[in-house]
């Protein structure tokens, strides 16, 4: 039991993929305008994060392993992501036109985001059990989640500040985005996994 | 969490209710102990067509008519709404636009009277002396009659709150004498000067919604207020339901729904009336001049104005007719000279900044204030950047968040504001009082709630145009399908017919067939 | 020489086999989620003034919000709606806002000179909104509250009778400006005041 | 007649925020007295040499931005130098310290707009900045005077000014000493170092000789400012009596800190340290009462701040107890500072006459 709450605690929060891994910053970047669209975001990525680990662990241990394709595996993982990624684009299509539009060209490329894709290839290196790699993939998910929101309340409240005009947009929010990784940097150390 | 504490600390009765948030101005009540003095009758009275809250009146009278006081000259217009009456007799003399106290330097039609001197009045309304035996639908219809209005400032129409309803029983009868505005000193004298006058209009209250118990708030910086409506209240029959309540002194303690809290504990739901829970709620002022409607049949024609301000030499309480310029009463007082002085209608902390005095006393003039240029400016020094302090929301007597909510009003994020509850603030300046940043958080409050009310008519307009654009349409399509079929059938029978018919069809059907153009015609007002 | 051709068989055939069970769930998903045209237009739709007036270059509000939603006209067309509703727009469609091509002008109602209408009936019968009414022979007249003051029924008018006033402000609609940073406070008024009177 | 709007009230209180900044100050004097008691003038020159490059940074912003230069006397800029001198080790050399100050005004502060829109707490990112930049200046910490035996004299101004401008290396080679024999560890570090061999926390502080009136007076090693609680709290309580900050955050914050420690301590005192050595030990104090409460980076809201507080507190004790630095309550801190205007938003009062019925329907009876 202890042990699966510091999975899930390295995976949100000292391994956090985005602010100590830097994997995904495309999306973190690009869907934080606003919190919703964050929220929104972060349901998609959480979707598709876990369903692809515990996917491409099942596929790496009962299709690749036996049949001893693992030079395959990320071309199979991809395969698993993109597939993921069309189905969570239907759905959100269908359920929340706005947040549809408003994710715009960071849907589909949650296929090509190397976090997702990350997760899933570290769970076959870690040579983590099923229930391990679907909780490493839900706790990536959730950091990848808890940052995003986080940072896109912060960019919510920069927006309607008087920033220097050569520090508007982006360069704000990657300086932003520093400086939340050296707040985390606070976190490392405390679970040893 | 503090919350959470002193509703413990109201269940044991450690503590009384109180609203949350309010501040502790400097009162500068300097015109407390000046009794209250007539100013008899100016010249000539300008009377604008709208004095309360709610739809404009229109003229009864027209120019050359003659006029006797208490005569009504405007008619309102629509349920909420009350007539304007003449403040004095003489001759109208034009009825054209002229400046009123509102921010935007617009005028108001208002009707010019030259008074005669005479002072006659109109007597066609005979004194209720025996009102406890008459039905108070009647009693509310002389409430509408006379004109009567919340004399606090908010100008409501008063008959509309006094109604029995059986579904909304009304308790408590709250009456207002808080005066919590500096400066502000009418109520306060008039409480000292006509406590029975007052009581008799609250007992006409009681009597017409049908409660028996009252209570009179005062705050304790008005004792001798208190204790000459506590000596009244000793001497007169049949109020003993009524009590006098002190409370300890607090702005914004005189608005209406933080008074009910303090006074009984309960919350007046947001977007609800007091009624709703039981309560009604009457200014002073509003009560005595009820009572002169009832018990002397005399429409509100005149009130109690205080005059007073850092600038002006000899602040007084005045009994004033409605109509009379403001310039005239600062002359009374000794301030002739307005450069470097800055006038304001009401108080400074509600007020509103007069760009001249040459503004006709109203009904909701309780005072005006003639303050000098320093004083204003330490008011309106230049905004710093919000630093987030939360001195503004520890201070917001709605337990808004002021700082955020100007935050997104400055920045046209108004569903943002909407959601933080914009229209839940009553502008009480609070908030813009303790900024340590000087940010006129009331005025960012007013552009939003100005912003928000404009795109709703806008979005209201284009829905209704929406509606029309497509009946025509389908219209149209109708009588294009018609045309077809008609033609095809003249192919068929090879016999041609004058087309004449559809063309008187457009005509009479741009107002039958478009459902929108008379079913929601007040949308757009 | 086989051993690797049943390597390469054996990925290609487990490659496809998953890729087709992939295409089946994602074929049965489409299904699931299908979506009757597009709600956007809708939603566009609601955000537009509805004047009708045409100044986009589509005959109505409706079909510009088909061609925004389609992602075939920019944001930016709306005359009347101004830089509020173009704002809304962008951030609807979540694209950078553009510049307005023209300012709005005040609203206008539309007026018909009663005395000079000869009851052609034409300016009738171009008004999108039916806020003229009228019957032919007799004066027209334009229902103020009606008008979205889109011009549309002055080319057509024979005579020239109609004019486009300036709508009416009316002290219940007045709104209070933003507070100016640099000019509301009160010194600046006094200075303001010195260097007019200078 | 004029056509600027002026809007009610036209009554103001006389707050200002260069007073409230004052205050602030005025708050600190205790500590930065007691600083300079136990570092001498290395705590001077490091506290004086903070405030001005601050507030030269802050003046040059300005200036590149356009923007008035009068809010550089907002005492802001000022506050934010002195708030990082107090957070820094004593030997810190000049060049840190200014590097410190333009950090915390430039990346802290100027990026976001400048005063009052910034995300962080400045003069904390710029410590952690340095922190991880520098990570063994950051902690070395040098024996204060009030140590049995000081190895140098810190009230000597030539020593202080070779270490200040020219590094403790430029001391250590001049004199015959060594960097042990001048410096020595916080407790917090000590604890730590000791728990990763496996010590208990009580033999570990028996053998680094802690007292915990020492730790309350501020005899110890650690950042200038940090030390002493006494001075501290007398500066808080003054703030609190002021009302520049209200009871919220530093009572959530030191709470949280005190009831995790004793519960872990109950539960494993081998393990986990007593709660007085987590209150007088370390930023703990420092940073409940003056950072976490800078009012710019935290909530606006009651309630908010009381969450902001725990958050704080359950951070700090959490990386103290566990993480690999032996301090938290930086981290903590600008951790918190992240999910502030989450915090704002969900964590709003209840609006008066909203969401009451159920109250009035029992009141009515």
């Amino acid at each position: 039991m202890t042990e699966f709450a510091l999975i899930l605690l390295s995976a949100v929060l000292v391994n956090n993929y985005v602010l100590t891994k830097f994997l995904g910053i495309c999306p973190f970047l690009g869907t934080s305008s606003k919190v919703e669209t964050a929220i929104g975001m972060s349901f998609a990525v959480m979707f598709v994060m876990t369903l692809a680990s515990t996917a491409s662990w099942l596929v790496q241990q009962y299709v690749l392993i036996p049949l001893e394709l693992q030079y395959l595996q990320t071309i199979f993982f991809i395969l698993i992501i993109a597939s993921l990624v069309q189905l969570i684009e239907m759905m959100i299509h269908k359920t929340s036109p706005v947040l549809y539009q408003a994710l715009g060209i960071f849907l589909p490329l949650i296929t090509t985001n190397c976090a997702v894709l990350g997760v899933a290839i570290l769970n076959v290196q870690q040579e983590q059990t099923f229930l391990t790699s679907a909780l490493y993939g839900g706790g990536a998910a959730i950091g990848f989640a808890l940052v995003l929101i986080l940072f896109a309340g912060i960019r919510e409240r920069i927006d309607v500040s008087p920033v220097p005009a050569a520090f508007k947009g982006s360069p704000l929010a990657l300086i932003t985005a520093g400086m939340m990784s050296l707040a985390f940097m606070g976190f490392s150390g405390l679970v040893k996994v | 969490m503090p919350a959470m504490l002193r509703t413990l600390a109201r269940k044991m009765g450690l503590m009384a209710h109180s609203f949350s948030g309010g501040i502790h101005p400097d009162m500068h009540k300097l015109s407390a102990a000046s009794a209250i003095e007539d100013v008899g009758i100016s010249p000539v009275l300008i009377l604008p067509m709208k004095q309360h809250i709610g739809s404009p009146c229109s003229p009864l009278v027209s120019v050359g008519d003659k006029v006797l006081r208490g005569q009504k000259i405007a008619k309102s217009e629509g349920y909420l709404s009350v007539p304007v009456h003449a403040s004095t007799s003489g001759r109208v003399v034009k009825i054209e636009e002229h400046a009123i106290a509102h921010p935007s330097g617009m005028g108001m039609p208002s009707i010019f009277i030259e008074a005669d001197g005479d002072d006659l009045a109109d007597e066609s309304l005979e004194p209720l002396t025996d009102w406890r035996n008459v039905d108070p639908t009647v009693l509310r219809e002389r409430a509408r009659m006379c004109g009567l209005a919340g004399l606090g400032g908010a100008v409501f129409p008063t008959f509309i709150k006094l109604v029995q309803d059986k579904r909304f029983p009304i308790e408590t009868v709250i009456l207002n004498g808080i005066e919590c505005e500096p400066y502000l000193t009418n109520d306060h004298r008039l409480m000292v000067e006509k406590a029975s006058d007052i009581l008799d209009g609250m007992a006409i209250i009681m009597h017409m919604v049908g409660s028996s118990s009252g209570i009179i708030a005062i705050e304790d910086n008005k004792a001798d207020a208190a204790e000459a409506m506590q000596e009244a209240l000793d001497t007169k029959e049949g109020m003993d339901g009524v009590q006098v309540k002190v409370l300890p002194t607090r702005y914004p303690q005189g608005s209406e729904k933080q008074l009910i809290y303090s006074l009984t504990g309960r919350e007046v739901p947001a977007g609800k009336l007091p009624m709703h829970i039981g309560v009604i709620c009457q200014n002073v002022g509003t009560t005595k001049a009820l009572r002169d409607a009832v018990m002397l049949g005399r429409p509100l024609t005149e009130r109690i104005v205080t005059v007073s301000g850092d600038a002006l030499p000899n602040p007084a309480n005045l009994r004033v007719r409605l109509g009379t310029p403001i310039r005239s009463l600062f002359a009374r007082q000794g301030l002739e000279d307005f450069s470097n002085i800055q006038v304001i209608h009401g108080g400074p902390m509600m007020g509103e900044r007069l760009r001249h005095p040459d503004i006709p006393v109203v009904k909701s003039t309780s005072g005006t204030l003639a303050l000098s240029q320093n004083a204003m400016q330490s008011a309106h020094t230049v905004e710093s950047p919000c630093i987030r302090c939360g001195h503004c929301s520890e201070v917001c007597p709605a337990s808004l968040v002021p700082n955020l909510l100007a935050d997104f009003c400055r920045s046209d994020q108004f569903d943002k504001a909407e959601d933080y509850k914009l229209f839940d603030c009553i502008e009480c300046g609070s908030c813009s009082y303790v900024c340590p940043s000087n940010i006129p958080l009331v005025h960012y409050f007013r552009y939003g709630k100005g912003q928000i009310a404009l795109g709703r008519r806008e979005q209201a307009f284009a829905e209704a145009s929406r509606q029309r654009s497509e009946g025509r349409d389908e219209r149209l399509a109708q009588e294009e399908a018609a045309k077809a079929a008609r033609r095809s059938k003249v192919r068929k029978t090879h016999a041609p017919k004058p087309a004449a018919e559809p063309e008187t069809n457009t005509l009479t059907s741009a107002t039958d067939n478009t459902p929108a153009a008379t079913a929601k015609p007040e949308e757009k007002s | 020489m086989t051993e690797s051709m049943t390597g390469l068989l054996y990925a290609l055939g487990s490659l496809g086999a998953f890729a087709l069970c992939a295409g089946i769930v994602l074929a049965i998903a489409q299904k699931v989620f299908h979506i009757e045209g597009d709600p956007m237009i809708d939603n566009i739709d609601a955000l537009l003034p509805q004047t009708q007036c045409g100044q986009c270059g589509y005959p109505g509000c409706k079909p510009y919000a088909t061609a925004v939603a389609g992602a075939q006209a920019d944001v930016n067309h709306c005359v009347p709606g101004g830089e509020r509703t173009m704002l809304q727009i962008a951030a609807l469609m979540g694209v950078e806002p553009k510049e307005l091509e023209e300012e709005a002008s005040a609203p206008m109602l539309a007026f018909v000179r009663e005395d000079e209408c000869i009851g052609c009936t034409l300016c009738i019968k171009a008004c999108p909104v039916d806020a003229i009414i009228g019957a032919p022979k007799q004066y027209h007249t334009v229902i103020g509250d009606h008008c979205t003051g889109c011009t549309l029924c002055v080319e057509p008018c024979p005579v020239d009778c109609i004019d486009m006033l300036v709508k009416p402000e009316l002290i219940e609609h007045w709104a209070w400006p933003l507070p100016d940073t640099k000019r509301s406070q009160l010194g600046h008024e006094r200075r303001e005041q010195h260097a007019g009177h200078a | 007649m004029s056509l600027i709007m002026l809007s009610s009230p036209h009554a103001h209180g006389g707050d200002s925020i260069r007073m409230m900044m004052f205050t602030v100050m005025l708050a600190l004097l205790p500590a930065a007295a007691v600083s300079i008691y136990l570092f001498g003038w290395l705590a001077f020159l490091l506290i004086v040499s903070c405030m001005l490059s601050a507030l030269a940074t802050e003046a040059v912003c300005l200036k590149m931005m356009n923007r008035p230069l009068s809010t550089v006397l907002d005492n802001s800029a000022a506050l934010t130098g002195l708030f990082l001198a107090l957070t820094l080790p004593a030997a810190t050399p000049w060049w840190m310290a200014v590097l410190g100050s333009v950090f915390a005004i430039v990346l802290g502060k100027q990026v976001y707009g400048g005063l009052g829109h910034n995300i962080f707490n400045p003069a904390l990112s710029a410590r952690v900045i340095l922190l991880i930049s520098f990570p063994l200046s950051m902690t070395t910490w040098i024996m204060p005077m009030s140590a049995m035996a000081p190895a140098i004299d810190l009230y000597d101004f030539s020593i202080c000014a070779t270490i200040f401008f020219a590094g403790t290396d430029a001391l250590l080679a001049t004199s015959q000493l060594s960097l042990d024999a001048i410096s020595m560890a916080s407790p917090l570090g000590h604890v730590k170092t000791e728990a990763t061999l496996g010590v208990p926390v009580a033999e570990a502080l028996k053998a680094y000789d802690y007292s915990y009136l020492d730790a309350f007076l501020g005899f110890e090693a650690g950042s200038i400012g940090e030390t002493s609680a006494l001075a501290l709290l007398i500066g808080g309580i003054f703030l609190l009596a002021r009302h520049s900050i209200t009871w919220h955050i530093p009572f959530a914050y030191i709470g949280t800190v005190l009831l995790l420690a004793a519960i872990f301590n109950q539960a494993a005192p081998d393990q986990f340290a007593s709660p007085m050595f987590h209150l007088f030990a370390g930023g703990l104090i420092l940073c409940a009462f003056f950072m976490a409460t800078d009012p710019v980076s935290s909530p606006v809201t009651p309630m908010g701040q009381i969450v902001f507080g725990i958050g704080c507190g359950v951070l700090t004790w959490s990386i103290r107890s566990f993480g690999g630095y032996p301090e938290g309550a930086m981290f903590a801190v600008l951790l918190m500072n992240c999910a502030v205007p989450l915090i704002d938003h969900y964590f709003r009062p209840r609006v008066f006459g909203h969401h009451v019925d159920e109250q009035n329907a029992g009141k009515k009876q």
